[in-house]
């Protein structure tokens, strides 16, 4: 079997589908990545939750600026044409629908684009949900990127999630390891499979029915 | 590159049809897009719905726009003023419809429909004819009135200065109900006295950050309501 | 009969009742002319609902800023220390409980507190509410300076407002040509007589029952 | 003459007695109030509700409080981070309470507070086990969750420059939170890094105006929480 898309091509696909000059918000992890892959001739601009827009790169470490920090809580920068605002603010942009895209990372998806990315359920855990469902309720198009199935092998595209929600129907596409994946009124839709990816291999990691490309 | 300049007014209003629901920025002439106002004057939309605090004044700007028949509905907090002839004068003949809402829940009003927030309670108009119809529910002891958001198809806004990514500052109290229309409206155009490069504006200081905007055209030296009044001006 | 406080008088009475670092709304009219009887030793900071706070004196004509204007639509100038914000900000500070004093005239007023003056309820009417409603339910306390009776020698002070209400029991302290009257659980309650006038007089002109000064 | 400047932090938060309702300014490290934090450990109040967007990091500021056993209650978004391990470990021995509040409405809940608004309607938690107990109501075809304003006794805030009337401006992200609290407490406390004379302020840069500020204490050299946990610092 082959190993499918890294992290980085997963992260480069999904800047694919991203319009010029859409304005994006990048979650932890994979999604951070999607910004080393700008297609040329395009231009995004970043928000990031805790309040700015034009967020840059990660500054040299010794061109900190204490105060400068994405929603991650790490160090970043400004671009020309950067704007700082409050978080009552930032959050009108989410949830308003002016934010284009948010890609995320996620635990489970489900068939009909319910998404867990916020909490296993486990009992002793501690619930931490940031802005993950504000995100999710208020952006225009969810992308999620993630691996087909966790690293026991559990299928992360499933029929129903088992963990707690963080939202309902949301998800409009998927970028795992294996394919681009659609959510669509018939369920999961396989858009496109990674080079050397057969769609059965794609079925048998999926937790549910899955379509092959049309 | 996003470029979100427009060469003209005239362009910058083309697409707005008839029947749509327009916002338009300013308190009195203060902050009033009176360039814009004009410019949709030549287009010749009709059928709008005109969300501003007032309805214009003299024969110019917006009472220019309701002068010429272009406006079926007001929604305002203030309509008439000691030089507002032509909304009166229409709203008496039964020519145009009018909605009254408080000030400050006009305003709110108007920033929860950019913040994806449907509905909110107020205690302003608790026990007045305005109320009327309105659900009204306690809390903490006290009498609050359900409001609805308020959207809008398009925003007329004038400002001070912009980048060409839409970042916006406004002077003075020409800021008014501007920053909210931008947040509110499908689609934001404004006219900027100036237009500087990318990075010109201090991102401390931005007041509208680009995202609210769509067009930018600039106007570099923009008319004043006050000064087209006492000039006893007309448009077109 | 004496003629009582005249306009200024009453515009300096009620600034006697304005503490020391209040933030205060004026409404327009006889209320304006509180701005030029602030006591000795004492400083305000005028709020002006249009989003402005710091609001200074008119200009003079020829150094007027056409985007410098008051709720009034008047021109108007900034203080030092001043800052302006967008409507959505400044009705905060009115609905939020913010702003310490409003001066407002009024049509009617009742003698549970309830005020009258954005309307006359004729049909002819076009009506015209501007920021009234907000002031009247979030400012903490509601000053009224009105003339005690219409031109007329109606009451203007009555049992029970004719005119459609602006607010209901939101009035704290009248201001008129002949008293200061209190909003009590009792009703009307005269706190000071102007010089020369009689309790007498102020009963007769009253719409209802006035309690006398203890 | 209105003079809102305090000379000491211990002076500024003397008052805040047990059992009270703080909402403590900041995003993890940037904008956190470290002066205000200690002086509130040295102070000594206990029982306290704290509203913040996390809990602190290391052992010193927010999480420095939370250790010395003043907290009864936190309400936050994001409770746990890779350096946080005082409210963790207090957490699962179950002596503190969580409040758990999505990001934007926890800024909403927050602001509204400040605006006279009792409640609005929030699409987000639909679906979800945050939304349990709550009342959902549909607008536009939609569903929308019913969310309450949030209060507190006292903020404490940390800015970039004040003047004496309150005014204040903050430094890039380190604004996040902090304007919102300075409008939804009783009493609003502020570290400023400098103090400049009335009108050292552009009225068009003011962030947060005066009438939300109440206490106003120059803190010139400020520690930040970062360097202070590379440095392994605790407090007291």
């Amino acid at each position: 079997m082959s190993t499918g898309w890294t992290r980085e091509q997963m992260a480069a696909r999904a800047a694919q589908d991203i319009p010029d000059g859409s304005y994006v918000n990048l979650g932890i992890g994979i999604p951070e990545l999607v910004a080393k892959f700008v297609p040329e001739g395009r231009e995004f601009i970043y928000h990031t939750e805790n309040g700015m827009l034009g967020m840059g790169p990660p500054p040299a470490d010794d061109e900190r600026d204490l105060d400068l920090m994405n929603a991650g809580k790490k160090y970043v920068t400004a671009l020309p044409g950067a704007s700082y605002f409050h978080h009552a603010d930032s959050f009108s942009m989410i949830r308003g629908g002016h934010i284009d895209v948010c890609v995320l990372g996620t635990m489970q998806v489900s068939a009909n684009g319910d998404i867990a990315n916020w909490s296993t359920g486990a009992p002793d855990a501690i619930p931490a949900v940031g802005g993950a469902m504000d995100l999710v309720q208020g952006v225009k198009n969810i992308f999620v990127i993630t691996q087909h199935t966790t690293r026991d092998g559990e299928p992360k595209l499933i029929e129903k999630c088992a963990y707690p929600l963080t939202g309902v129907g949301v998800v409009s596409r998927i970028f795992t390891d294996l394919a681009v994946v659609d959510i669509t009124p018939k369920g999961f839709q396989v858009v496109e499979l990674a080079p050397g990816i057969g769609f059965d291999e794609v079925q048998q990691k999926t937790g549910t029915a899955i379509l092959p490309p049309t | 590159m996003i470029n979100k300049t427009c060469p003209t007014v005239a362009e910058a209003v083309a697409d707005i049809p008839d029947g749509a629901t327009v916002m338009v920025g300013g308190f009195g002439a203060s902050g009033s897009p009176i360039e814009l106002l004009h410019a949709l004057i030549d287009h010749g939309a009709r059928e709008l719905t005109v969300i501003n605090n007032n309805t214009g004044n003299g024969e110019v700007g917006l009472a220019a726009l309701i002068g010429n028949g272009q406006v079926r509905k007001m929604i305002c907090s203030f309509p008439r003023s000691s030089q507002s002839k032509v909304f009166p004068k229409l709203y008496r003949e039964g020519k145009i419809e009018l909605e009254i809402v408080p000030q400050g829940t006009l305003a709110e009003r108007i920033r929860v429909a950019g913040a994806g927030i449907p509905a909110f309670y107020t205690p302003t108009t608790v026990g007045t004819v305005l109320a009327e119809g309105k659900e009204v529910r306690e809390f903490d002891g006290r009498q609050y009135v359900l409001e609805p958001w308020l959207k809008a198809d398009f925003a007329l806004i004038k400002c001070e200065v912009a980048d060409r990514l839409g970042n916006l500052t406004y002077n003075k109290t020409a800021r008014n109900f501007s920053p909210l229309m931008c947040m509110a409206a499908t689609t934001t155009i404004v006219q900027a006295r100036k237009l500087v490069a990318r990075g010109g504006i201090d991102p401390e200081s931005v007041i509208t950050p680009g995202i609210f905007v769509n067009r930018i055209v600039e106007v570099s030296e923009p008319v004043h309501e006050d000064t087209l009044i006492a000039a006893e001006r007309s448009y077109p």
